[in-house]
């Protein structure tokens, strides 16, 4: 009988030490980023969906349309041509397809390039209404910095 | 213009500054609470709709008027129609009531106190109407919490008052407010000689407060994880807007009675006001008896974002075995008190 | 003490039971124990196991379509010993039907429903061998080599 | 005394009736439905009706090589997607004997500990949501904000990551996480005592969740249910410690047990249990050695024949991948056993003669992830 008398006052102690805590809280600064006004900084990994790399010495793409990223993609949402330019050594990349609707962003492609000629981009506010606005040709989307924030 | 001091018009106004209070508190009540939310919770709060948000009420209720209101055909027609009314009513009714300053009171009959607490059960009878009404399973089991729920509470509520009662010795709440005066040790709620527990007695009142307006720790009605939104499930738009307003009508009505009967109504705690202030006194006291009553409303949204909502049973048990007991006790006790003791 | 691996397995090759009864290195392998045992007797090594205090981890079908069989592995765990008993059986893959061990290991219930689903094993005696996983009227099993979907 | 109630007299009664909880019910997390026949307020019988998220991972680890299933790990169980590449990667690595360096396995350890405690945030938020209390998710979310953005830093992603490879982890950490993390440990020790004063000694917590819903180790054990369930009940069970994998036997860490088999113990485990993963961060980053982050692993990998197991202390339980392998480069058959489905199987002997709300106090209690149910 007296454990339950006491439990009464310590259970609205209890009550209490809650409240005192969300007050505490009450004054604390928000934790909110007000999304579209402030926008936040991606870390460096940040893996939005991939871009091809420029090369700097020549300005024209690394990717050598070897295909492994093709085949190492679980998804197949990568389709690649490319066609052997005249005077060249290797092939060049004619036509790279990426289908961001199916991509699960693995990096698996990534890891299977031998020339390291693509890495994920920084890209993150894609919403769009219909889906065939995914089917990316990154060849002509505009460079990694341009577009993105 | 004579016709403006006339009873008739003294009537008008009043029913009219009513509709507004209860209307703009309804509507303002919702973002503070929305506001006091965030704060709790470390984030800002609705803040897109007008300068940090002040719009906000006036996009709900427009959202609101736009749905369309759907009468399910299964429901029993005009007691669904019926109910929304019913619940909104009576918690106005009883603001005519309460002194919000030394003259501004609607109508001071002389047993407000009773008013009150008769207009007040009605509410109860409003939410079973609607839960059964609606026909719905997670209505009529919301509506069985509710009705049970009410009648637990209403008793101890009862009981403190009475203690209350035997103290102020009139059920006149503009007379319990004046007897009230002086510093604040003379408000009811420091008036310990006559009742040793009447810090306890505000907390039982308190609690049956919340538990009577539904408000959480004690919102079984429309616990959202069972009974989805609770004997308010089938109704649309301005439907459930009324229910939502009569429930904060309900709690302004429970503070204020609080602030009316426990801190001393519209009186200033620092003595009395002086005279030669004339009308702006009554302002002062107006704007002391709000003071206190956001006071008591920014608690009951304190109480909702900290705490867990209690089990059925657990509610039951609180008010059967400890809340009615301890008020019966403070009642015997008071009662002992002022016969022993000389006033 | 939970009973040791030693007397678990004489008890199994003791009894004639299992065929076969191999210790395994938990660290190749993963379990301790790979019994192997004809249809009949899954359900008594199921009580024998749960006797000593062992629970059902998991049951995997495997289609053997080369061999024409199906079989059906029953894993256990021990909640006080680091012990891991594996039981398997082989049926023959025309009609494959296996007694249920739900009486003894509740748990085992919708373990056997998903094999159902997916292999179409029949676990004789189980209460109510409804699809669990897939849609009420469905008669394919997907996992069978031979389901192509 | 939860308020229990004998079956045989009300199913005389007749006037029962069914009710449905979910699949779109704002209070089971998930696609779970649970067909519930009730007599007033009492839980008669509770059949829970699963597979409404069931995608067949397991035909996907068949139809495609090793490697490319990696992304699906990260899938099956999205709050602590690390422990699942951890058990599928293990496996593997087992089966095909591949050598993983000392630092990767520590940065295993950590990432998943982080991993284990975003997702005991995000149960002990969504449970106390289900109880009525809002303001607790906030602070859990804001919490895991905090933890989200170290294990992007490293690993890329949020919430469904994929991380490691076989013979070790992807990337290094990166530069700052060692310092971040400890920042981290260092302010979630004062939060977790926040926690416990605003909830865990709340005695309208206490009365909801003492003695509600009990489960005994028998009943544990009939059913296989593992994790906070079976160590909310008395039994100390953690794979990390029962069957050592990765290099958890070098760290000391205790494993939180509570006898008394109801919600509030298997609450109290997972609370304890964020406060043993801190320590357990704590002491890898003491003891993170230098070197490579990814072991040798042949070009193209094929699995001996035969099958592998591999079990891992996953958020909610016992994760267990079984390959059965016939030396092609697909797994020949891929068996996930997911703690989620064997502690929800015991739901319906559990919750029989229930009141509802202490039914879904016991279905929270659970911790239940329902893709992790359906797989």
């Amino acid at each position: 009988m007296k454990a339950s008398l006491l439990a009464v006052p310590r259970g609205f102690l209890s009550l209490l030490t809650g409240m005192r805590v969300t007050l505490t809280q009450f004054f604390k600064p928000t934790v909110t980023v007000q999304y579209p006004w402030q926008t936040l900084k991606m870390p460096a990994r940040f893996r939005g969906h991939i871009e091809l790399i420029v090369d700097p010495e020549n300005g024209r793409y690394r990717c050598i349309a070897c295909k492994l990223c093709e085949r190492a993609c679980p998804s197949a949402c990568i389709v690649v041509d490319g066609a052997k330019l005249e005077g060249e050594k290797k092939k060049s990349v004619t036509h790279y397809e990426l289908d961001f609707t199916k991509c699960s962003l693995c990096g698996e492609c990534i890891e299977a390039c031998p020339s390291d000629a693509i890495r994920f981009s920084k890209a993150y506010n894609l919403a769009s209404t219909n889906r065939n606005e995914y089917d990316y040709d990154l060849m002509k989307t505009p460079g990694p910095e341009e577009k993105r924030p | 213009m004579s016709f403006l001091l006339t009873e008739p018009f003294r009537l008008l106004l009043s029913i009219l500054c009513i509709v507004a209070f209860v209307g703009g508190n309804a509507a303002y009540l919702v973002l503070a609470e929305r506001k006091g939310a965030g704060r709790f919770q470390n984030r800002p709060g609705p803040n897109e709709a007008g300068f940090g948000g002040w719009l906000q009420p006036i996009a709900d209720v427009g959202k609101l008027i736009s749905k369309q209101l759907m009468v399910p055909p299964e429901a029993d027609q005009l007691l669904f129609r019926l109910a929304p009314l019913v619940v909104l009513t009576p918690a106005m009714m009883c603001l005519a009531v309460i002194p919000f300053g030394d003259t501004v009171v609607a109508r001071n009959i002389n047993v407000g106190l009773l008013m009150v607490f008769s207009f007040g059960s009605i509410n109860v009878m409003a939410i079973l109407l609607s839960g059964w009404a609606s026909r719905n399973k997670f209505a009529i089991m919301s509506a069985a919490r509710v009705v049970s729920q009410n009648v637990a509470y209403e008793i101890p509520m009862l009981l403190v008052v009475i203690t209350l009662l035997m103290a102020t010795g009139t059920m006149d709440l503009s007379e319990i407010v004046r007897q009230q005066a002086g510093g604040f040790w003379h408000w009811n709620f420091c008036r310990v000689w006559i009742n040793p527990l009447m810090p306890v007695t505000f907390v039982i009142f308190f609690i049956c407060m919340l538990a009577e307006t539904n408000r959480a720790p004690f919102d079984m009605a429309e616990a959202e994880s069972e009974l989805v939104a609770g004997a308010f499930t089938e109704y649309g738009s301005m439907g459930f807007g009324v229910f939502f307003m009569a429930e904060y009508a309900n709690i302004v009505l429970g503070c204020s009675l609080a602030t009316v009967l426990f801190f001393g109504g519209w009186q200033t705690g620092l003595g009395a006001v002086p005279a030669a202030w004339g009308g702006w006194g009554v302002l002062v006291g107006l704007g002391f008896f709000m003071a206190k009553l956001y006071a008591l409303i920014f608690t009951v949204i304190w109480v909702r974002w900290t705490f867990p909502r209690t089990q059925f049973y657990i509610l039951l048990n609180l008010s059967w075995k400890i809340l009615i007991p301890v008020s019966l006790f403070t009642l015997l006790l008071s009662s002992a008190m002022i016969k022993l003791l000389p006033r | 003490m939970p009973t040791t691996l030693e007397q678990i397995k004489e008890h199994f090759s003791g009894t004639g039971c299992a065929l076969s009864c191999a210790p395994a290195d938990r660290a190749v392998k993963g379990y301790d124990l790979d019994v192997s045992a004809n249809a009949g007797d899954v359900v008594s090594a199921a009580e024998y196991l749960g006797g000593i205090g062992f629970a059902l981890d998991t049951i995997t079908g495997v289609d053997w379509i080369l061999q024409n069989e199906m079989e059906v592995v029953y894993d256990y765990f021990h909640p006080a010993s680091p012990l891991r008993i594996v039981v398997r059986t082989r049926v023959p893959r025309a009609n494959p039907e296996v007694p249920t061990v739900s009486g003894v290991f509740p748990g085992a219930n919708w373990h056997e429903r998903e094999t159902h689903d997916f292999f179409g094993i029949r676990f004789a005696g189980h209460p109510n061998l409804i699809p669990l996983l897939l849609p009420e009227d469905a008669d394919y099993h997907p996992l069978r080599k031979d389901f192509n979907a | 005394m939860s308020a229990s109630f004998d079956i045989a007299a009300s199913a005389k009664s007749g006037e029962t009736f069914v009710l449905n909880l979910g699949p779109q019910h704002p209070a089971a997390h998930g696609v779970l439905r649970v067909k519930m026949t009730m007599d007033g307020e009492y839980v008669m019988r509770s059949e829970p009706v699963i597979g409404y998220i069931h995608r067949m991972h397991e035909k996907m680890g068949e139809n495609r090589s090793l490697a490319k299933f990696l992304p699906n790990t990260g899938r099956i169980d999205y709050l602590s997607a690390l422990h699942y590449n951890h058990a599928f990667v293990g496996a593997v690595e087992r089966a095909a004997r591949i050598e993983v360096p000392p630092r990767a396995e520590f940065i295993r350890v950590i990432t998943s500990e982080l991993n284990r405690i975003s997702s005991h945030l995000v149960w002990w938020g969504a449970f106390l949501l289900d109880l009525g209390g809002f303001t607790p998710l906030l602070y859990a979310f804001d919490d895991r904000e905090k933890i989200l953005d170290l294990l992007e830093g490293v690993t890329g992603s949020r919430l469904t990551y994929c991380y490691f490879r076989f013979g070790g982890v992807r990337d290094d950490l990166d530069e700052g996480f060692v310092e971040r993390t400890r920042a981290f440990i260092a302010q979630m020790r004062p939060r977790l005592k926040m926690y416990r004063q605003l909830v865990t000694d709340n005695i309208i917590l206490r009365k909801r969740l003492e003695n509600i819903g009990p489960i005994s180790p028998e009943l544990c054990r009939r059913y296989g249910a593992t994790g906070p369930v079976i160590r909310g009940s008395g039994v100390p069970y953690d794979v990390r410690k029962i069957e050592p994998y990765s290099v958890y036997s070098q760290l000391d860490f205790e494993v939180p047990v509570y006898p008394e088999g109801d919600c509030m113990g298997r609450y109290r485990v997972r609370m304890d249990e964020i406060a043993q993963s801190l320590r357990i961060i704590e002491q890898a980053l003491d003891k993170l050695p230098d070197g490579p982050t990814l072991g040798k692993v042949p070009r193209v990998l094929k699995l001996p024949v035969g099958d592998v197991c591999y079990a891992v202390e996953a958020a909610r339980g016992r994760l267990m991948v079984r390959i059965v392998s016939d030396g092609k480069e697909a797994a020949y058959r891929l068996k996930l056993r997911t703690p989620s489905f064997s502690n929800m199987s015991l739901f319906e002997e559990a919750s029989r003669g229930m009141l509802l709300a202490d039914a879904l106090a016991l279905m929270g209690s659970l911790d239940l992830v329902i893709p992790d149910i359906d797989r």
